[in-house]
């Protein structure tokens, strides 16, 4: 009986979470035409409510509605089935992720994870690796040019990135000693000071940079930039397919920004007197607002310039900082 | 309970899936399949307990291996139907069904006695990469840095090969393929 | 209950998949694919019966497959591009030097 | 002249030369340019700005259908035919200076000779579809019949909406209002113009 | 002292090596001085031996392990003791001489740097044959002297009677090299060394009739290289090869190694004296029955070999009846003047453009004065005419079969010398006196170059002078070798050293009478015993028709009918399927990976199929 309590509490942890998440997303698109409007002296969406915050419900009713167009020459279950992996590996990452401090519900413990795994951080990478299906598999299916060098870019890209990150991880996981992000979030417990920024400032920026990357934002959006290659892997696609890309790609940033408040800034430890919930929270949003922020001030990458900077410059760096930490360890 | 559901479903879904790799006739169809089914197997490593590798079989499996090949799929430009003149389907069949009929007799047969040890027993109160990595740089160490530098040696191989003379298409003159054929 | 036994049948029909498709192929992109399917196989009885045996060694031996694949699959595709820009087709029977 | 000058002569005298900086030749030194850029800051100046409008929080969007921007006199939008202030007749005569002069040839007209036997208008019409809004007719025009109107909004459901005479010429009722306005842009009679006439006596 | 033992081992395998080196090139004059200098230094050092082991005893030498395996162990040893030292010293002395006469007689010989080589390699084995201090070394000799023979004997190989006669040298020998190898495998197999002290020192404990057959075996091996009676033959043909080959391997040294196996194991025939009494016959019907045949033979050199086989014969008497000086000393002194009748024999050859018919020769005595005394010397040395070196060595072998009783072997072996002394006088009437028939043929015999005949003159002195060392070699080898007194009354002795001495003089008187006069009628030829002397008892005749051509019937049948029927049929069936088969299944390399993968699975298969459905029978 006990595993069938865990299982449906993991479904319910589950359902929450990505009903949340996919809120939070859309609020985010929300959010981020605000933000980059008012970046740029605009006032962003108006109409739709007050200060335009329905804005995202009359998008979502549009993608809803509008017509699904599968063009002729697509490979038909892939090319449908392609959004779907997308939004589903964002999601996914998140089973393994901490969102907040665990809290007590009429005496009954909660954990705010899905699945507490050891090989949590690994697990996180691991799904985000395979993130790369959904431009991947949509690219290649769409029988479109455009499509197959998004696609293209989309594996390249996230290969190699994929080894930054995952480099630019091991030195902390190296300091800490485990892979589990609740160990690592207590590893921080200690205040400002013992957050994981400053001892591993390197890693920090590397794992930011990968996190940009692995995003697909700006500056790093390659693969679907649309004074290059159209829109990418999603030129062929419309209505909720396309929508579908979208969610994910908010949904990753959204676990990105997880990620980053946890593994480097302190996670949902307590700052003096605000709560630790509210902390991450504040974290999360600080972060999701860099997002929005770089793409709003920095200028798009060339792919190959992309590449360069990748293996040439972030990865020897990755590399030099975890030999570092391990000398400085030993 | 949930664990053999689980197994029969993932069982089901990794013969399926396989099974489309082998059979289809479209490319595209095989490569995705094959991506789902690497992830489906490694839902048997966190089935048995082996987190770690569960994690690396995704990684590196679907995540880079998978993703080389689609790569490869877009250079050889076979996106699409695959053009194979496949010849006596039926003797590959029989074979293959031969073999795991009688791979199954083996593995049904009651081989394994009971006296078989550990050579290196699980470690109590150790997560899973503790254990793995306490075995990896002990006993497997010599290995381990083997593995690391025939990488690394692959890495530099798949460069250079892939990326000898790029811009230069290597086919070979007709009137070399001509002398060689009268010859 | 899973026993042993299950999952090295499993591991066995797989691995019969995968001989079917290195044999039914004639594409080698497909043949390589075919070979993932046959280490997969394998893997999973390795970690199987590490399970079962209580013995890291089962592990340890599919993780060196899996390193073993991914050293595969670069050289391998390396070779298969060269093929390819020489041959303009990675079919097995354009590849028939061997020819007895 | 030297040969220097006459490669730039196009350039002023006082023209400050940028150079750049030189380009990468090799891997080491793309990477210290990213170091030396990284270190720099300048992406922080970057995202600086843009942070500094948002706070200053200084919007600049017109909401447009609520709020409309004063169009300036000289705006090039649909065309006007306008009546003559003193008879209300239009004051097109029909010289075809204007078919002629377009350059888009969109514009067409027919005349008559009418019982007074004057020249009249029959037809005047102006595709926009093809018009380029260059105003080289308002500014050919010798009788200041044809002007450039500040009404941009010509979304319509009929391609042949606003180029008609009728959409054009200034409706009766308007004309009485007093509503007409002399047309203060491209070809228009300046606001002096009464003075740089030389006078000369009609009467002979 | 070691040194020396290595000099005068490896400096005739040096001047081998490096004339060999020259082997195919033309006439250098070079390399025949620096082998004659080369052996020079192994005599010099032999005889330096000789006095060392004289003071101080025998010398064992081991240079290195050479077979290790097991239980077996055989060391490269050397022994230098009385019995070898005299070995060496005979072989390397008549070497040095023959090296030096060779230089003459090859003197337009094309291959003359090969014929050094291969002389030169000849004397190496020679001495590692004598020198070595176990069994397996001297087999190893025993093989390189039977090799180097071979190749001399077919020094002149274009010519197919020297082909052939190398060829029927060698298989003779191997013949009899079995039975040694036998002798020497039962030897280890019931000693388990092959060390001679070893050896000798346990013989003695083991079952007579072992012993005995490990005697018959060893005497095979030396009947072979010794050329007695049923293996005979190839001795008489060897003669094919040039006349310094005759001189030093078929007169002087290696034909004398079968006697020098029987004196080295000595200890071993002590123990079965009947089979000793058996070679002792053997050896004195040998000596009867080759001079029967030099009686009436016409070739120079056949003749001379004839008289070797007898001499032979004469010193497996003593050896048989266990005077192993005597046989010894014999054998030493035959050396000499064996090898210089040989040798004197060659110039004859020379001065008659390679005739060998002494009916054709004659008067030879006024062109070549100095061969003709040398070779009257060693004729009388022969014949055993005091006091030349034969008297005293094959007086003394009559006396020890008297001694022994054997008054039968005495009887034979007295004979034998009358025998021996007339064809030796024969020979030299017909060669160098009477009338001058070469005339007839166009020949102006001429004498040899100085040099040659200095050369030979060592061997002259020696023939005359080395019986009278009787006593200091007497001495010298009984120091190892079981000493024999000869208990004849003096009277008795005198009596019968009378008696022999009588025999050989008529011999001599009647052959110089005879053949003064113009030799014996032509009658005579017709008859059966001429007849069946000059035809050598038919024995070459018999041994052909009763053994090669029976074998060469069963082997042609085995070749005709077994090994090209069934044999080569089946290897070319196995060919053929192999050959079928492969172009059958070459289909399978259709170098399509597909069809190779499945192969590959079928193969999978079936070892499944083997995995599930054989169970090894325990």
């Amino acid at each position: 009986m006990n595993e069938t309590a865990l299982v449906i509490e993991t479904i319910i942890k589950a359902v929450i979470v990505l009903s949340v998440t996919a809120g939070m997303g859309a609020f985010a698109t929300w959010i981020e035409r605000k933000v980059l409007a008012f970046m740029q002296r605009r006032l962003g969406p108006m109409h739709v409510g007050p200060y335009g915050v329905l804005q995202l419900a009359a998008d979502g009713i549009k993608l809803f509605t509008k017509e699904d167009i599968i063009p002729q020459n697509v490979v038909r279950p892939i090319f449908m089935i392609a959004p779907v992996i997308a939004a589903t590996t964002a999601f996914v990452a998140m089973a393994a992720i901490p969102f907040f401090p665990e809290f007590t519900v009429f005496g009954y413990t909660i954990h705010p994870i899905v699945s507490d795994i050891n090989v949590a951080l690994l697990y996180v990478m691991g799904v985000a690796s395979v993130g790369v299906y959904g431009p991947l598999l949509a690219g290649m299916s769409s029988s479109n040019k455009w499509s197959l060098l998004g696609a293209a870019r989309a594996v390249v890209q996230m290969l190699s990135f994929e080894v930054v990150s995952g480099l630019s991880v091991m030195a902390p996981i190296m300091m800490i000693g485990s892979l589990s992000l609740i160990d690592i979030n207590d590893y921080q417990s200690g205040g400002v000071i013992s957050w994981l920024i400053w001892k591993q400032p390197l890693a920090f920026v590397l794992f930011a940079i990968a996190g940009f990357m692995e995003t697909n934002r700006s500056p790093f959006d390659t693969i679907e930039f649309e004074a290059e290659i159209v829109s990418g892997y999603a030129t062929e696609y419309s209505g909720m397919r396309w929508g579908l890309f979208f969610v994910g790609e908010y949904a990753n940033m959204i676990t990105i920004s997880v990620l980053v408040s946890i593994i480097f800034m302190g996670g949902y430890n307590p700052i003096w007197f605000i709560p630790g919930a509210i902390v991450m929270l504040l974290k999360v949003s600080f972060w999701i607002f860099l997002f929005l922020w770089v793409r709003a001030a920095w200028p798009h990458v060339r792919p190959d310039q992309l590449m360069w900077v990748c293996w040439k410059v972030l990865m020897p760096l990755a590399v030099i900082n975890v030999l570092i930490t391990g000398i400085v360890l030993v | 309970m949930y664990e053999v559901i689980a197994f029969y479903i993932f069982s089901a879904l990794t013969i399926g899936l396989f099974t489309v790799v082998v059979m289809s006739k479209n490319a595209l169809y095989a490569m995705s399949a094959l991506a789902g089914g690497m992830i489906f197997i490694s839902g048997f490593f966190f089935i048995l307990g082996a987190e770690f590798l569960g994690v690396v079989q995704i990684t590196v499996y679907s995540g880079a291996i998978m993703a080389l090949y689609a790569f490869g799929m877009m250079f050889f430009d076979t996106t699409r139907d695959v053009k194979e003149n496949i010849r006596c389907k039926k003797i590959a069949y029989t074979l293959s069904i031969l073999s795991s009929i009688l791979l199954i007799v083996i593995l049904c047969a009651p081989l394994f006695s009971q006296n078989i040890e550990a050579l290196y027993p699980s470690i109590q109160n150790a997560g899973n990469i503790q254990m793995i990595g306490l075995v990896l740089f002990t006993k497997y160490l010599v290995p381990f840095e083997l593995a690391a530098i025939m990488l690394l040696a692959a890495m530099i191989a798949g460069i250079v090969l892939a990326s000898k003379k790029m811009e230069m298409n290597l086919e070979i003159d007709e009137e070399f393929e001509e002398a060689k054929d009268v010859k | 209950m899973i026993t042993l036994t299950h999952y090295l049948v499993l591991s066995g029909i797989l691995f019969s998949i995968g001989l079917a498709g290195v044999m039914r192929r004639t594409n080698l992109l497909m043949l390589f694919f075919s070979t993932e399917i046959l280490l997969n196989a394998v893997n999973v009885g390795f970690v199987a019966v590490s399970k079962y045996y209580g013995d890291l060694t089962g592990q340890m031996f599919a993780f060196f497959i899996i390193a073993v694949a991914a050293s595969e699959a670069a050289v391998g595709l390396g070779l298969l591009i060269l093929w390819y820009k020489r041959n303009g087709s990675v079919d097995l029977t354009s590849l028939q030097m061997m020819k007895g | 002249m030297e040969l220097k000058d006459f490669q730039n002569r196009n350039i002023a005298p006082g023209y400050i030369f940028f150079e750049g900086e030189k380009k990468p030749q090799n891997g080491w030194e793309s990477f210290k340019r990213v170091v030396k850029r990284s270190i720099k800051g300048e992406l922080f100046v970057g995202l600086w700005i843009v942070f500094r409008e948002m706070i200053r929080f200084d919007i600049h969007t017109i909401q447009y259908p609520a709020e409309k921007i004063e169009m300036s006199p000289r705006y090039r939008a649909i065309h006007k035919l306008l009546r003559l202030f003193e008879s209300g007749n239009e004051r097109c005569i029909g010289c075809g200076l204007c078919e002629k002069i377009c350059i888009s040839n969109c514009i067409r007209m027919d005349t008559h000779v009418d019982e007074k036997s004057r020249k009249v208008v029959s037809e005047y019409t102006i595709n926009f579809g093809r018009c380029i809004f260059c105003g080289y007719c308002a500014e050919v025009c010798p009788e200041l019949a044809i002007v450039h109107g500040s009404d941009y909004e010509n979304a319509s459901e009929q391609r042949a909406h606003f180029g008609l005479k009728e959409d054009m010429l200034t409706p009766l009722d308007e004309f009485k209002a007093k509503n007409q306005k002399e047309f203060p842009g491209f070809g228009a009679l300046s606001d002096n113009a009464d003075d740089l006439v030389k006078k000369t006596p009609l009467a002979y | 002292m070691e040194k020396y033992v290595y000099i005068a081992l490896f400096a005739p395998l040096l001047s081998s090596l490096f004339v060999a080196l020259f082997a195919t090139r033309p006439k250098i004059l070079f390399m025949g001085i620096l082998a004659s200098l080369l052996i020079g230094a192994s005599m010099i050092s032999s005889f330096i031996l000789l006095f060392y082991v004289n003071a101080h005893g025998a010398l064992h030498v081991k240079m290195m392990d050479w077979i290790s395996a097991g239980n077996l162990e055989i060391p490269f040893g050397f022994v230098v003791d009385q019995v070898s030292v005299i070995m060496m010293v005979t072989v390397t002395f008549v070497s040095t001489i023959i090296h030096v006469y060779s230089i003459g007689y090859m003197d337009h010989d094309k291959s003359f740097n090969r014929f050094f080589s291969y002389l030169s390699a000849f004397v190496f084995s020679m001495l590692i044959l004598v020198m070595s201090d176990n069994f397996v070394g001297l087999f190893i000799g025993w093989e390189g002297v039977g090799l180097c023979s071979w190749l001399l004997i077919g020094f002149w190989y274009h010519k197919p009677s020297a082909a052939w006669a190398a060829n029927e040298a060698f298989i003779m020998n191997r013949i009899a090299d079995l039975g040694m190898l036998m002798g020497l495998f039962l030897i280890y197999w019931q000693i388990g060394s092959f060390q001679y002290d070893i050896v000798f020192a346990s013989i003695k404990f083991l079952d007579i009739s072992i012993v005995t057959t490990i005697g018959i075996f060893l005497f095979i091996g030396a009947m072979g290289k010794s050329a007695q009676f049923p293996l005979h033959t190839w001795l008489a043909d060897a003669m094919e090869g040039p006349t310094p080959v005759s001189a030093l391997i078929h007169a002087a040294t290696m034909v004398t190694a079968g006697v020098y196996l029987v004196i080295r194991c000595g200890d071993i025939y002590s123990l079965i004296p009947h089979i000793g009494f058996a070679i002792a016959s053997l050896g004195a019907f040998v000596a009867v029955f080759a001079a029967s045949m030099a009686l009436v033979n016409n070739d120079l050199k056949r003749i001379i070999a004839y008289s070797t086989l007898s001499q032979l014969g004469y010193m497996f008497v003593a050896a048989g009846l266990g005077a192993y000086w005597i046989a010894l000393f014999h054998l030493m002194t035959h050396a000499f003047f064996k090898s210089l009748l040989f040798l004197g024999a060659g110039n004859v050859m020379h001065a008659m453009h390679d005739e060998l018919n002494i009916k054709k020769m004659g008067g030879l005595y006024g062109s070549m004065k100095a061969t003709a005394i040398l070779m009257s010397v060693a004729s009388v040395a022969l014949a055993g005419i005091y006091p030349f070196a034969g008297f005293f060595s094959k007086d003394m072998i009559l006396e020890v079969a008297f001694n022994e009783g054997a008054y039968f072997l005495w009887f034979a072996l007295f004979i034998g010398a009358g025998m021996t002394a007339f064809y030796s006088f024969r020979l030299v009437m017909l060669v160098f006196f009477g009338e001058k028939e070469h005339t007839k043929y166009g020949i102006h015999p001429h004498e040899a170059q100085p040099f040659v005949i200095y050369a030979l003159m060592p061997l002259g002195l020696l023939a005359v002078i080395a019986g009278f060392f009787e006593h200091a070699f007497r001495g010298f080898v009984t120091k190892l070798l079981t000493n024999y007194d000869i208990q004849i009354a003096h009277g008795t002795e005198v009596l019968l050293i009378a008696a022999t001495l009588g025999i050989a003089i008529s011999g001599i008187s009647f052959a110089i009478y005879m053949y003064s006069r113009g030799g014996f009628s032509k009658t005579l030829e017709n008859r059966f015993c001429y007849k069946l002397l000059i035809n050598q008892y038919f024995i070459p005749k018999l041994y052909e028709l009763y053994i090669m051509k029976p074998f060469g019937a069963i082997s042609n049948f085995l070749w005709q009918k077994i090994d090209v029927k069934i044999i080569d049929f089946s290897v070319d069936m196995v060919a053929k399927i192999l050959y079928t088969s492969g172009e059958k299944s070459r289909k399978m390399q259709s170098g399509n990976l597909s069809d190779m993968l499945r192969w590959m699975v079928v193969g999978i298969v079936i070892l499944l199929a083997v995995a599930i459905f054989y169970r090894p029978i325990v």
